[in-house]
């Protein structure tokens, strides 16, 4: 059997993924945000939606909240965190690899969907970009 | 008679990838196949291997030979009344599409009710709403009461309405209920409706008896019951395959080919366009052979005791839920759900103990919509689970509400 | 580049099948497959064996991987430009028919011209017959000179009516005809029409680079090209591909099944209803590495040998015709006829030696009738066929005419 | 490998079937026949056709024409032979058993309708039974 970066590792549920889980980060709304977008996975019926305030093109304030499966809720919480404060310009560069490495596990090719989640929302939410290839 | 018990230590045997250590609990999804079934097809490959139906020697009729034996053994498997009702696809969704192209897109009208139910796989349900916007018909779904159960009595008010198609599952694959065919496609019939049977599901797990049924087309696949992935079934009775035109054209379903026009094959060939999955049909007849040899009561009766076994085990955990009704009245598949732990990271964390679980909608998403859930995890069951398979279960489900409690 | 040769000896160690002692030389119709292909697929059955896409543990992560890698080898087999224009199928003819009813449904109409020639295979005539008939379309077919070569000035002709559609093969079935598709597909592109090559006998057996060859559609089966049956590829291109309609439907090529309505899944698995063929696509796949393996090159330069050869011998036979143009410009295919002897006939005194020889009409019956013939025998090689596979089939030749005298 | 019964037995092209073949009996037509009939087999391309004068119920005169393998056409003329002079009653009961039987070769599976072609002539022709299951 081939290698395959696999989900069965004791790594998987580290703490701090199942902190964010648990007591996620900026969870909520903002009133009257400057953007607000949602997405969602039809295949697992994960949910992602977060809101923006933006000033001088910084990101001053943000939110999320959703529902879904740990990884994409605390993925969700962890790019909130990584967000707050960040120019928009500079999180326009955020990457899937950023977003996965943060996460600092293995994630399988199932699961990948779930982690990236968040980050569509931003891309697509916030400057409009269609992630064309889904994944 | 008495029902003869499995053996289910002599029979994983023939499962060479039990070896590898796994608990495989998502038989619904597909099932793994035997020694006898691959080495039906190794012994194709290895020894015969030819196309069939057009040649002259003696390998490719020996093709031949084995790939209309398998469809006998079917055809006996289901008590169709004869090998000209067994058409091959590829599994049940092909089945169920060729049945809504060449009798679907001639007999359903402008204003046509076909009647579903909430309980079916996208498979019955996506062929019918594409046939239905096609051609300005409409569609209604029996609902579920809260014990997973078809609602028989808004059932008996849509047939009222006079449908001219009815299509259900006889076993969700979702929830696993065990749907009253006979009754159903007795009622549908004299309302004047044409059925078809989703028996996905069902032909694995119990014995089936198409004559019995009723019904006027049953579909299943393969994959789902030993046999290997790319080979199913259509059964369709004589005199509604011959009034319908072929669903795929080309080499082997035709009688005369001219540039002036052409005139079709005899039942079944006229649906079988082009060269088949011979190697897969032939595995297909090794697998009817094997669940023959077990047994279709004693394949039932072994599936009940672990369905209940695993009930129980199950009702006894905490902030677990189970969907659907009671074992005796479900085939071997529990779809649940626990508090405050996500299908998917159940589903992780199980395969960490190689425990195979799904997790997901299940191809049933109006299902889940009409639950309101978006997913749940599922375990499903076959002639070769253990009880201990369903131990692991409830180990990997301990193991997930430690580490998020 | 030098072009590599084949070790006909190796590879034939390859295919356990030929242990028996068969001459086959009908690998036009299907070819044999060697234990890389078999063993891919066993590895899945007994080690990694579960459903693609759907679930979340670790053998059908791997599955999944598998599956789509084949997808990957095809798409760099046949130079596309993305994995998304690699649909899989069962074979060519269902890759046309899925087109048939795709792209045709939609885009043929009325007074529409439909341009074939007189080589196709019924694959590649019934289909486009049945959407001709329900349109109003009418077909017109290209002929063939008395070399068995594609009347060019006639094709000339028929574009200049501005044609909707333009289907042809590569490479004829029946008489080995390798046509100019390159220069045809140029013609017909240039005069308007969407293009569909069948490329059922070219992908086996020469280097194919489908965006070079400018199709539309491209067309073909893993079973000729030593994949196992049940496995086959339509190619089309992504703008196309995007604006069609699915084929089939039901579970994995939808997004989300509402009561309300349904969404569709991105390409290419728009196209790949229900359960696929996982175990026979790996296999697939593992074929295309086999004759990557070799080189396309390779295996054409054996194949001109083998058929040189033929031709030669069985131009000395008196009282044998052989159809078509001479070897340079055909693949392995010989089609011919004996005087006085019924080709059925000369294929049952072969069989006794263990030559495995085609005798029919080889799905051409509209080609079969323009040349005057009810069959003809046909012997068609591949990689592991040898020279003396011929002097065997020569000698069955001469031992019929003995007996026939 | 299951036993089939193949047609790779050296009795296959025995001497009077080829002799039948070559030789055939009873061939041509006949003048105002009081029944002719024709069946093809479409996917070898065999033909086979016969005319037959009654008188009394009983076959006083046949011919036969047609083309293609020596199966079909040797099975054709040892079927007139049997033929000619007998009660169509009797005919009737003509079987498919009989006809292989008198062939007195194994006969593969593929070649089956080749042999049984003259059969399905007489039993449509004379006596318009549809043959409806092919063989
Ligand atoms: C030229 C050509 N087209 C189409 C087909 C049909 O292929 P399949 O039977 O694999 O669908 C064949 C082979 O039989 C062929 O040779
Ligand atoms: C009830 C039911 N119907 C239809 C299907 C579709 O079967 P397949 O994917 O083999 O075509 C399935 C299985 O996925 C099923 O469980």
């Amino acid at each position: 059997m081939p290698e395959l970066s696999t989900a069965a590792d004791d790594q998987f549920y580290r703490e701090y993924i199942l902190d964010h889980f648990k007591n996620p980060r900026n969870y909520g709304r903002l009133e009257s945000p400057d953007i607000s977008h949602e997405e969602d996975n039809p295949l697992c019926g994960d949910v992602v939606g977060m809101d923006f305030r933006v000033k001088d093109g910084v990101i001053e304030d943000i939110r999320f909240h959703g529902r879904g499966c740990a990884i994409s809720q605390a993925s969700a919480s962890l790019l909130t965190e990584r967000l707050k404060g960040l120019p928009l310009e500079q999180a326009k560069k955020i990457s899937k690899d950023d977003v996965l490495g943060e996460l600092g596990i293995e994630i399988s090719p199932a699961r990948i969907k779930c982690a990236l989640l968040s980050l569509k929302v931003l891309k697509v939410g916030a400057y409009g970009l269609a992630d064309e290839d889904g994944e | 008679m008495a029902i003869r018990t499995l053996d289910v230590a002599a029979i994983r045997k023939d499962f060479p990838i039990f070896e590898t250590g796994i608990a495989y609990l998502d038989s619904a999804n597909t099932s793994q196949r035997p020694k006898q079934v691959t080495g039906a097809m190794m012994e194709y490959f290895e020894t015969y291997n030819s196309n069939i139906h057009r040649a002259a020697y003696r390998i490719a009729e020996e093709a031949t030979v084995h790939y209309e034996a398998a469809r006998e053994k079917v055809r006996a498997f289901i008590n169709a009344a004869s090998t000209k009702e067994i058409v091959y696809t590829r599994g049940t969704t092909e089945a169920i599409n060729l049945v809504a192209y060449s009798w679907g897109r001639k007999h359903i009208k402008s204003g046509d009710l076909i009647v579903l139910t909430i309980l079916e796989h996208h498979s019955n349900i996506v062929p019918w709403q594409i046939l239905a916007a096609e051609k300005g018909a409409h569609i209604e779904y029996v609902d579920i009461d809260e014990k997973g159960e078809l609602r028989q009595d808004q059932f008996a008010d849509l047939l009222r309405r006079g449908p001219k198609l009815v299509a259900f599952n006889l076993v969700s694959n979702a929830m696993g209920t065990i749907n009253p065919a006979r009754e159903m496609v007795a009622a549908a019939k004299k309302a004047g409706a044409t059925v078809l049977v989703d028996g996905a599901q069902s032909t694995p797990h119990q014995p089936v008896d198409v004559r019995a049924l009723g019904c006027d087309f049953y579909a299943f696949s393969g994959h789902k019951m030993l046999g290997p992935t790319g080979a199913g079934i259509l059964y369709g009775r004589r005199e509604l395959l011959e009034a319908m035109d072929p669903f795929m054209a080309g080499g082997d379903m035709i009688r005369t080919v001219r540039i002036e026009g052409t005139t079709y094959h005899d039942l079944p060939w006229k649906f079988e366009a082009g060269t088949q999955a011979i190697a897969e049909v032939i595995g297909l007849g090794a697998a009817v052979d094997y669940l023959s040899g077990l047994g279709m009561d004693a394949v039932r009766a072994h599936e009940l005791e672990i369905t209940e076994y695993a009930y129980e085990a199950m009702s006894e955990v905490d902030g677990l839920t189970v969907y659907g009704p009671p074992p005796s009245r479900r085939a071997g598949v529990i779809s649940f759900s626990l508090d405050g732990i996500h299908p998917h990271d159940l589903a992780t964390i199980a395969d960490r103990d190689q425990v195979c679980l799904r997790a997901g909608h299940h191809c049933a998403m109006p299902l889940m919509t009409r639950l309101g859930l978006a997913a749940t995890a599922r375990a499903s069951i076959y002639v070769y689970t253990l009880k201990s398979d369903v131990d692991r279960l409830v180990s990997s489900i301990t193991e997930a509400q430690r580490i998020f409690a």
